[in-house]
């Protein structure tokens, strides 16, 4: 249940706490299967004078998804940093700043306390950072200085909004600011502060232009973890305030937030296409995707909550097999241009076929879990009559489809420069491949998860429909 | 009495920001950071004044603090800034 | 109403000034001071309007959040400015290239 | 504060006070984004803090005070003068041409045309006129938090609210801030080696300064670790004052032992979370909740975990203001 963790400073003890982390949170799950939402007062305080930790079907559905990347990420590490191709004094940094980063996602998840969400906010976003910059390039530096300033100032417009919320209600706990939230200017402005400084982070459309390229310079693992996690968490606390604090009837935002969702599936798609890049791709592929999530927020319906949910976390896993493989064709080539692909497939069928199966669940055909999300959604807009919604859905699987033959395309011919090649460590193709294949089984058991959901009822606002 | 060191406080405030045209000024890096020291030592004297004012006497921690931190700014100015600033100043 | 309102004004004002700085000025340094900036505008919000009763003891909630984020400030401050020496020394200059106004 | 404010005279000149301090905040803030001279943004921006712990002072803040002055004004100044020297030595190394050009060192607006720089001017302008039109018709406090908490205070083991709300109440926030701190200084020595600014060996009156000056900061240091139970201070304090002594050695050209540099060296960095996360620990083996500190023994556990956590954060500043991993050699 305690998910800090000390800096193990010296070396791969990693792997050990990572195991550990995954008991921990399977025990959690188990508790919170059984028993309902958790609440666990820290100091023993309670709720307005502590901190208090809270547990319910959202955050455990993070958590898990959350530990089963980061383990996968952890095994693939081990392999990844321990080339030559990274100096030992860069890699032996690695690890303490991951084991923070995971530990800020999981205290993250867990927390029910917005200034204590926005602590969690800045030790992800420093650790991710210091991540982004260990690739050492000049590209990885800047983009990391990038990064760096975008999230401190979503940080600082997020604090703002808490400031303001602290001195309406007095209290910082979600819990009891929704029971007493009530409309105010205020509350207004606070609202609006808090969202844009998390959209900022979670790169929704306009304010996109800072992931690709931090996405895309990072080493593979830290990309992978990037996508799939970083970006969410600041989702999740959007869902949180919007769903428990925030007023859910303001429909004309909820229509905006769609509206940018759809341009960023089209913009994400067009632009993932046009890159020559794979890891460009895969971090263009990541902006589309992010603007699935909000297309929830015009429907703000029962079905359509859990859809993006569950795109999220089919996205999560299967975006991390793709930078995994992403990862692996560049080691073994030396070179991620996707025209210069020499028959991928046959020296690496493992990271190929991992590639493939990730690009399922992100086309969202069946019966992967980005199917089962997008079918969700897909039914939510009929519900709801919301047609161009509907088209949008359909269109970006299309376009996800086109980028992801292109990929897939170019990995079976034969490139007519001959390149060199280096041995992955076996393991790396491994774990990437049963990421992926974690991502199309969250399809198969989908009715386990949309249970785990319903846990102390998130999304009660709205009957289901 | 209280309104005397406030009024004092508020007369050193107005002396501070004379201080400010210095550093706007420069001319040299050098005038910059003694007018910056000057800043502290006044800022010093504006907070005794205000734990006098305010009845608060735990405030002249806070004067303790900023004597011996503007220590220490000006020794890092004097040891890593003056030579390449002085270099800077020389050149326009 | 009272005076210390004003201080809260103040600080929306160099909340402002510090997003405006930020965007505009493409030199790092320059803009790790306007975040340092914005922060202390925050921070002057959040502790001004703790103790905008009058004559109340102001409320120690604030003060020690405000405590956390000055500290969190200069960690962030420390990464920051260790990365602006990296980039130089990487890239060469300290300017972020185009795209730094989205 | 209540006899002052039934006089008129009194609350004028309040006003006054408040007005010009004010209106010097904004101003040095706008001079310090504004001015064309790196240097002297940083010495305003230095300005800037010293103006910042005046107002908590103002405000009545005085634990905030003490941090925004040890911090915000002076260490945050040292680290930003020394990155500048760093960047200039970095940049007296450069072509000629570009030192001449000085390129980096103007300020460079980033060209806008007169249309976007409107857009931006309406979206500031929502903003500004929104924050204050939300703080205006904010109503007014509610006690409920605050009654609680000093209802609470006397079995927190302190009696200073803001160090029982630190450390004890929201302790589970300042153990993950003391997170973040490490982290920054292990993101700081991830970027590796760092280019060496060139130094002079201190002269006389600097060693004698030094030799005065650093006892006393140490002494000021504990000062504040051991009143911060009962009235301001407290370990981020006491801490960043120990950091200011650490600064002044490596000011004056003071390495560690190569022996020291390694281990030991990080078994203090991680000494005061380690403390902290194992006294939180050990409470639940004891049937208690994490970080339930019993009222009996909580005032002597704050203290141990705040003399913990000085140590490490006066050591973990001191360390972030070389700006790099510790040079592996002993300076004579």
């Amino acid at each position: 249940m305690l998910s800090f963790l000390l800096p193990q400073r010296v070396k791969l003890l990693g792997l050990l706490i990572a195991a550990g982390v995954v008991a921990a949170v399977a025990a959690l799950g188990w508790q919170v299967a059984e028993l309902g939402a958790q609440r666990y007062a820290i100091g023993g305080w309670g709720a307005p004078l502590g901190i208090d930790l809270y547990a319910d079907g959202l955050s455990l559905l993070m958590l898990m998804v959350n530990a089963v990347v980061c383990l996968g990420v952890s095994v693939y590490s081990t392999g990844y940093f321990n080339r030559a191709y990274f100096r030992r004094s860069r890699a032996i940094y690695f690890w303490p700043l991951w084991m923070f980063l995971w530990a800020a996602l999981n205290a993250l998840f867990l927390s029910s306390d917005i200034f204590n969400l926005y602590v969690t906010l800045e030790l992800l976003g420093l650790s991710a950072v210091a991540l982004v910059a260990l690739a050492g390039g000049a590209d990885a530096l800047t983009s990391a200085m990038r990064y760096l300033l975008i999230n401190l100032l979503g940080s600082l417009f997020y604090l703002l909004g808490v400031a303001l919320l602290y001195h309406r209600f007095g209290s910082l706990d979600i819990t009891i600011l929704s029971q007493h939230i009530e409309p105010s200017p205020a509350v207004w402005v606070a609202m609006g502060l808090m969202t844009s400084g998390l959209l900022l982070k979670t790169a929704l459309f306009p304010m996109h232009f800072w992931l690709p390229a931090a996405h895309a310079s990072a080493p593979a693992p830290v990309s992978a973890l990037l996508s799939a996690l970083v970006v969410k968490a600041s989702f999740y606390i959007f869902l949180r305030l919007w769903l428990e604090i925030f007023p859910v009837d303001s429909s004309v935002f909820g229509e905006l937030l769609g509206v940018l969702g759809a341009i960023a599936i089209f913009w994400g798609g067009v632009q993932a296409l046009r890159q020559t890049r794979l890891k460009m791709l895969i971090a263009y592929s990541t902006v589309a995707q992010l603007g699935y999530l909000f297309l929830a927020f015009p429907m703000a319906s029962y079905f359509a909550w859990k859809g993006a949910l569950f795109i999220l976390l089919s996205h999560a896993l299967a975006k991390t097999a793709m930078f995994m493989a992403a990862g692996n064709i560049l080691h073994f080539g030396g070179h991620d241009r996707i025209q210069d692909f020499d028959h991928v497939v046959q020296y690496q069928p493992l990271t190929s076929a991992a590639f493939a199966l990730a690009g399922i669940s992100i086309m969202g055909l069946p019966p992967s879990g980005g199917f089962i999300g997008k079918w969700l959604l897909l039914e939510a807009a009929i519900n709801s009559g919301q047609w161009w919604l509907v088209i949008i859905i359909i269109m970006g699987g299309l376009l996800a489809a086109a980028y992801i033959f292109k990929v897939i395309g170019y990995a079976f011919t034969q490139s007519r420069k001959s390149h060199q090649t280096r041995r992955v460590p076996i393991r790396m193709e491994w774990t990437a491949l049963i990421l992926a294949i974690a991502a199309i089984l969250l399809g198969l058991i989908a009715p386990w998860p949309l249970a785990i959901m319903d846990i102390g009822l998130p999304f009660s606002g709205e009957a289901a429909g | 009495m209280e309104i005397f060191y406030l009024s004092i406080a508020f007369f050193l405030l107005l002396t501070l920001l004379a201080g400010l045209w210095r550093v706007l000024r420069g001319p040299t890096a050098a005038d910059r950071m003694l007018a910056a020291q000057l800043f502290g030592t006044t800022a010093v004297a504006c907070v005794l004044l205000l734990a006098q004012a305010f009845e608060r006497p735990v405030l002249r921690d806070v004067a303790l603090i900023f004597a011996l931190l503007a220590a220490v700014t000006a020794i890092a100015f004097v040891r890593r800034a003056w030579a390449s600033g002085e270099h800077s100043d020389a050149a326009k | 109403m009272n005076t210390l309102y004003l201080y809260t004004i103040v600080g929306v004002g160099l909340f402002t000034l510090g997003l405006y700085a930020l965007l505009i000025h493409s030199d790092l340094l320059r803009k790790i001071l306007a975040i340092n900036i914005m922060g202390s505008g925050v921070f002057l919000i959040l502790v001004a309007l703790a103790a905008r009763t009058q004559g109340a003891v102001p409320d120690p909630v604030p003060h020690a959040m405000v405590i956390t984020g000055i500290v969190v400030a200069v960690s962030a401050t420390a990464l920051a400015l260790a990365l602006v020496i990296r980039v130089r020394t990487k890239v060469g200059h300290a300017n972020l290239p185009e795209q730094s106004l989205e | 504060m209540e006899a002052m404010t039934s006089l008129p005279l009194m609350t004028l000149m309040q006003l006054l006070f408040d007005t010009l301090l004010g209106f010097a905040l904004l101003w040095l803030g706008w001079r310090a984004l504004a001015s064309p001279d790196l240097f002297q943004a940083i010495v305003l921006f230095i300005a800037f803090g010293l103006l910042m712990a005046i107002v908590w002072v103002r405000l009545d803040a005085p634990d905030v005070a003490l941090a925004e002055a040890a911090i915000g004004a002076g260490l945050t100044g040292a680290l930003l003068l020394t990155t500048l020297a760093r960047l200039e030595a970095k940049n007296r190394s450069k072509s000629a041409l570009e030192k001449k050009h000085k390129v980096w060192l103007m300020t460079e607006n980033v060209k806008l045309k007169t249309a976007s720089f409107l857009w931006l001017m309406v979206i500031l302008m929502l903003l500004v006129s929104g924050l204050v039109y939300a703080v205006l018709t904010l109503q007014e406090q509610t006690f409920e938090l605050q009654m609680l908490v000093s209802k609470n205070l006397e079995s927190s083991g302190v009696s200073n609210p803001v160090t029982a709300v630190l450390l004890n109440f929201r302790g589970y926030d300042t153990l993950l801030e003391m997170s973040v701190l490490l982290l920054a200084l292990l993101g700081v020595w991830s970027f590796g080696g760092i280019p060496k600014p060139h130094e002079s060996l201190p002269g006389p009156v600097l060693n004698m300064l030094s030799r005065l000056l650093i006892p006393l900061l140490i002494i000021v240091a504990g000062y504040f670790l051991w009143v911060g139970s009962d009235a301001p201070g407290g370990a981020f304090q006491g801490g960043s004052v120990l950091g200011a002594a650490g600064v002044l050695l490596l000011l004056v050209g003071w390495r560690l032992c190569i022996r020291f540099v390694g281990l030991p060296l990080r078994i203090i960095l991680v000494f005061g979370l380690g403390v902290f996360v194992s006294a939180a620990v050990v409470l639940i083996f004891l049937g208690r909740q994490f970080m339930e500190y019993p009222p009996s023994v909580a005032g002597a556990l704050i203290l141990l975990i705040e003399a913990a956590a000085t140590l490490s954060i006066g050591i973990t500043l001191a360390a972030l203001f070389l700006v790099g991993r510790p040079e592996f050699r002993r300076h004579k």
